[in-house]
């Protein structure tokens, strides 16, 4: 074990993925400089052929990943921040997603798509969403949110090694956060959810950057006599519906906590899939805390104000064991 | 015909012949069965632009890859993909192509470099860019050629694709089938200037072509194909040519009036590929009628198989979807 | 009243708006000709400068519409079949869902997108999409969903009238379905479901293409003895979450049919805020009918086994209630 | 400096030089407000590109539109955007124009035609067509001027928006600041070809000039305006030009290894618009150092002014974008 930097578990990663397997090439806009860090020193150490800044082409990128990996290379696609996935969408919603089914299982497509997401660091609007809803609900692809170092690096050695594309989605402005990493080859498996806390009260289900508040929640709720359970999603598609639900069955009680903005979010259908499979355990309302239905604005105290955060979420738990104690 | 340097043989004539008399039976025969309710989908016949797949896929090689449009099955069938097997997808049988899971406008074969017919305008673009990215990173000389339309060259992809394929130096031949329609407006009202001063803004090799005379058409494919493999980089080929079908196969069903002349389709019948090429090589004395009518009934007897097996074929498996979605991973 | 096709109430509210209004302007793909017939007759009464064919170029078209109403006019913008909404998702995602926000409100966006969605006709994948769970999670446009002739007019004319981005989208192959239509000037206003039956037994949340399959599984369930509450949301953003938590009040049971793929659906988020707003009144667990999480096969066997349907809402409706009567 | 035959007078030089060192004064003041730590967001300065925005915006009226990029304080203040409302907005103050709620890449004034910094690369394309397009139906005499950076010329749009704006013969005026780098890569690395090529392939006015050269940018952009404003339609110039700062303020702090020579950085230093211009007109004889001097003072005063009213302004609303998400209908 080895303290690692969020971003360089996802280096390591990479570096270790693609000194195993000359198949995989990366592409993407200065992926050689490498703004995130996530692809520093790869250029270096594979060459201008596996490694490559492209010309700003969104549309193009997703559709020649497509096309690369039909031919019998496992592409890494880094878009940089979420919302260009936005330019870029027409190829992965109606090719990437679409095409193994569309040529009855034929092609097989070994991407990742690597791209940060979230706010918080006053990025403004079209540098700080949190695309995954859209993602989720193509159905043709796996969408991957890592929340610790350790995580990132087994995730990505997973996906790395599939034969799906995956949006590997790094947490907005994370990258130096520190965790110990395993030092053997290690893989996580996708949809297997992490329990970061066991607990009887209430559970907390945390996606991606909300991990780290849901671990302050918890903290905080501890303090007050309320034992949460946390749980980290790691994937949502493929989704672990079998832990959130055990969990439910144990605390009877629901908070998801999610950056993505409320309407449609994987709030939503986590609470929709846990009041569904799970109605007969919920002792109260399963709730979503979530960005609300907005842009994301500029200015530090507005933003702060629209996501969310360990009181947030920890008022929410609360409310909801309070309720009970009320009732 | 033109005539140039390269001076094909008669082997290399007759299969030109074969491929192009098979898209046109085989799509004769889908138009009718569509016609008749058969299809369960719609159809985009490539009816009149036959010399432009045949005249290019005779240069390829079953590792060399294509992307194709809605309209689709004559790069499917000329690139070698099976009659029987195509027409199976089109009625939405298991033993389609696709397993019944694409239909007309996504028929594609990866076995034979098909990468597929594609239901959204100028998609195939940067899948060939990807493709031909890959061939070059193999090193050997397999190229990847983009099939599309006039409308599709008015997508921004065109000249990203172009960008990325000058700068890399890739093997992609761009080939854009200008048939004069963009759906049902005319290309000049929806296409400033000349498309192929758009390719040439990036001084590759750029040809225009009368996409009605397969030998012009093979002749500029095949000079791009060799440019490619030799490392060369793409180059663009502009083929001149006309639907004689209409934009889809239904579109009498919801057309209040016509969008274009009959006097045009009728001038446009009278430089019909097939029959051009059929006056060609017996005015050429290559061959005599009596081997272009035992190539014809050959090719009839290859349609009526493909058909009947496309009728008797098993209904797709319904739950198909959820196994295949993913490799290895259910939906 | 008359008798009107879905598809000639929307030609009707565009004609009568256009000529009530010379800022309102039409572009597309072929909107000329109009495959649908929803903007058939238009070039002829309106001319060349506010009905214009295209080149197919979505990407731009979309940015061209934000460009054109912040400059003055009240855009129409058909987009034909709702795939090819992703290619032109830049502009949607980043612009005109954004800048309102991002310019502290100094723009307004009058902005209707036309585009025909769903399955049911063999057109596969690219053609067949429900894209709305992406739009509804932008935050910043709205989303309609009209299932009649006489919504689909009423509500047109509101959002043609109004200053927001406005996906208004068309159920596909339904164009020839007819209905009553008034003959008056009416709007009807977004945000206002309706309750196309009353009952006691479980309510039925049908949105766009599945509101006439609500309608057939309310009639087979009342052949059963069970009396279903059908409603219709009409939009989807804005959303009347009132009516749909009063009459999950009164019947205790939900069915949401949507015909989107399940993941992040708008069936997921309506059943989340039910468990949430309207969990004490749930006697069962909310209920999802929905697509499943694939790309739409061509074939017409397997299209129709992942498409909902009558018998598919009316067997979720009769389990819940079934489920109360049998514990 | 070149002549042709635009004769400007010291009535138009004035001002040209004012608004270059608006720019310059006011992102001097920006680059070390960030780097004290006072700005919450992140910066990309165009200092060194300044004659590029005064140049062309000097033939503009309030009515025209403009579209800028992420790099667009220098389009906002040249368009007559006020630095108060500027600098408020970066600092992220409710008395910034956007209200606190866009920053840095997105500042807008509608009053003034700047319809938006944009945070997205190459999205003022479309924009400013569409605009060009309203222009165009109201069927008077305003254009709309579309800045993008070479880097942004890869994006497809850019083509589609030749191909429209040619098309319906819209007053779009593309302006490509092609400042030899798109992020941290050189462009000929991304960039295949000539970029003012692609624009040529529509045969609309095409010119290059030295974008540190503003009297040349602002002869180049007085054809262009007066041929949009006839009625000529689009057309495209290319301003070759340098940026002296990062890409973005922030970068020391990511950069493993420098991406360009310092060599590089203090050529382009000799070739400053800014010092050029004034050697230019106290060469000539126009301006004399006093007045040169008169000019900084006042600048000087404007910055310290704006920079004060941004530092003293009230924090953003929180609320606000509940209210302002939509008109009259809330989030
Ligand atoms: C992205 C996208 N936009 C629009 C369409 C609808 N559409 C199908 S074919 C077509 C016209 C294509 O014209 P062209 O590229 O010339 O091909 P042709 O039909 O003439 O073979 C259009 C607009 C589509 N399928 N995809
Ligand atoms: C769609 C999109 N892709 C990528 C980026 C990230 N990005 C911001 S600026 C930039 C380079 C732009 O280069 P250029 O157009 O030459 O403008 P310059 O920065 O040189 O002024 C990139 C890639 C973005 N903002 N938007
Ligand atoms: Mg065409
Ligand atoms: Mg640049």
């Amino acid at each position: 074990m080895a303290k690692k930097r969020y971003i360089q578990a996802i280096n390591d990663a990479l570096m270790e993925e693609m000194a195993r397997d000359p198949k995989i090439i990366l592409f993407g806009e200065d992926v050689e400089i490498s703004m995130f860090g996530d692809t520093q020193g790869l250029r270096a150490r594979f060459g201008a052929d596996r490694i490559r800044n492209t010309p700003i082409c969104e549309a193009t990128l997703t559709g020649m990943a497509v096309g690369a990996a039909a031919s019998g290379y496992r592409v890494v696609l880094h878009m940089m921040f979420s919302n260009f996935i936005y330019t870029g969408f027409d190829a992965i919603a109606n090719q990437m997603a679409k095409l193994r089914l569309m040529t009855g299982g034929q092609m097989r497509f070994p991407i990742t798509v690597l791209a940060g997401y979230g706010g918080g660091r006053s990025s403004a609007a079209q540098h700080s969403d949190t695309p995954y809803p859209a993602l989720m609900n193509l159905g043709g692809v796996n969408v991957v949110v890592p929340a610790s170092p350790a995580d990132a690096k087994g995730l990505l050695k997973t996906v790395l090694r599939a034969d799906n594309p995956t949006f590997f989605l790094e947490a907005g402005g994370r990258g130096a956060e520190t965790a110990e990493v395993p030092d053997d080859d290690y893989t996580i498996p996708l949809g297997k959810a992490a329990v970061l806390r066991e607990g009887r009260d209430v559970t907390i289900v945390a996606i991606g950057t909300m991990v780290k508040h849901g671990v302050a929640a918890a903290a905080e709720l501890a303090g007050k006599g309320i034992d949460a359970e946390l749980i980290d999603v790691r994937s949502l598609v493929p989704f672990d519906e079998d832990t959130v639900l055990a969990s439910v069955r144990k605390t009877g009680r629901l908070v998801v906590a999610d950056e993505a903005r409320d309407r449609c979010s994987a709030a939503s259908h986590i609470c929709a899939v846990v009041a569904d499979k799970g109605f007969g355990s919920l002792k109260a309302a399963p709730k979503r805390v979530t960005v609300p239905n907005v842009a994301m604005p500029y200015a530090p105290n507005a933003e702060k104000n629209v996501l969310p955060n360990a009181t947030k979420i920890a008022e929410a738990a609360a409310a909801l064991v309070n309720a009970k104690a009320g009732s | 015909m033109n005539s140039t340097n390269l001076d094909p043989t008669k082997d290399t004539l007759v299969p030109l012949l074969r491929r192009m008399l098979l898209i046109r039976r085989v799509e004769e025969r889908l138009s009718a069965d569509f016609h008749a309710g058969k299809l369960p989908g719609g159809v985009h016949l490539y009816i009149g632009q036959e010399a432009v797949a045949a005249g290019v896929c005779a240069h390829l090689r079953d590792s060399d890859t294509i992307t194709s449009t809605h309209r689709g099955h004559g790069h499917f069938l000329a690139k070698g993909g099976s009659p029987r097997a195509m027409m199976a997808e089109i009625w939405g049988k298991q033993e389609g192509i696709c397993r019944g899971m694409g239909g007309s406008m996504h028929v594609a074969d990866v076995s034979k470099g098909i990468l597929g017919a594609n239901g959204i305008v100028a998609a195939g673009l940067a899948i060939a860019t990807g493709s031909a990215f890959a061939a070059k990173l193999d090193k050997g000389d397999r190229v990847a050629v983009c099939f599309f339309g006039d409308g599709a060259s008015n997508q921004g992809t065109f000249m990203e694709c172009l960008n990325v394929s000058t700068l890399w130096q890739l093997p992609t031949i761009f080939v854009c089938e200008n048939n004069n329609f963009s759906e049902f407006s005319p290309t000049a009202t929806v296409t400033a200037g000349a498309i192929i001063d758009r390719a040439r803004a990036f001084k590759i090799p750029c040809t225009a072509v009368d996409g009605n005379d397969v030998l012009a058409v093979w002749r500029a494919a095949g000079a791009a194909v060799e440019h490619a493999r030799k490392g060369g980089g793409p180059s663009f080929i502009e083929a001149h040519t006309y639907r004689l079908h209409g934009h889809l196969e239904a579109e009498k069903s919801f057309l209040k009036s016509p969008y274009r002349e009959d006097r045009e389709i009728e001038e446009w019948r009278q430089r019909d590929p097939l029959r051009r090429f059929k006056d060609y090589l017996t005015g050429e004395r290559i061959c005599d009628g009596g081997e272009i009518d035992a190539l014809e009934a050959e090719i009839a007897e290859i349609v009526e198989d493909a058909a009947r097996f496309a009728e008797a074929g098993e209904p797709a498996d319904p739950n198909l979807v959820f196994d295949i979605m993913f490799h290895e991973q259910r939906a």
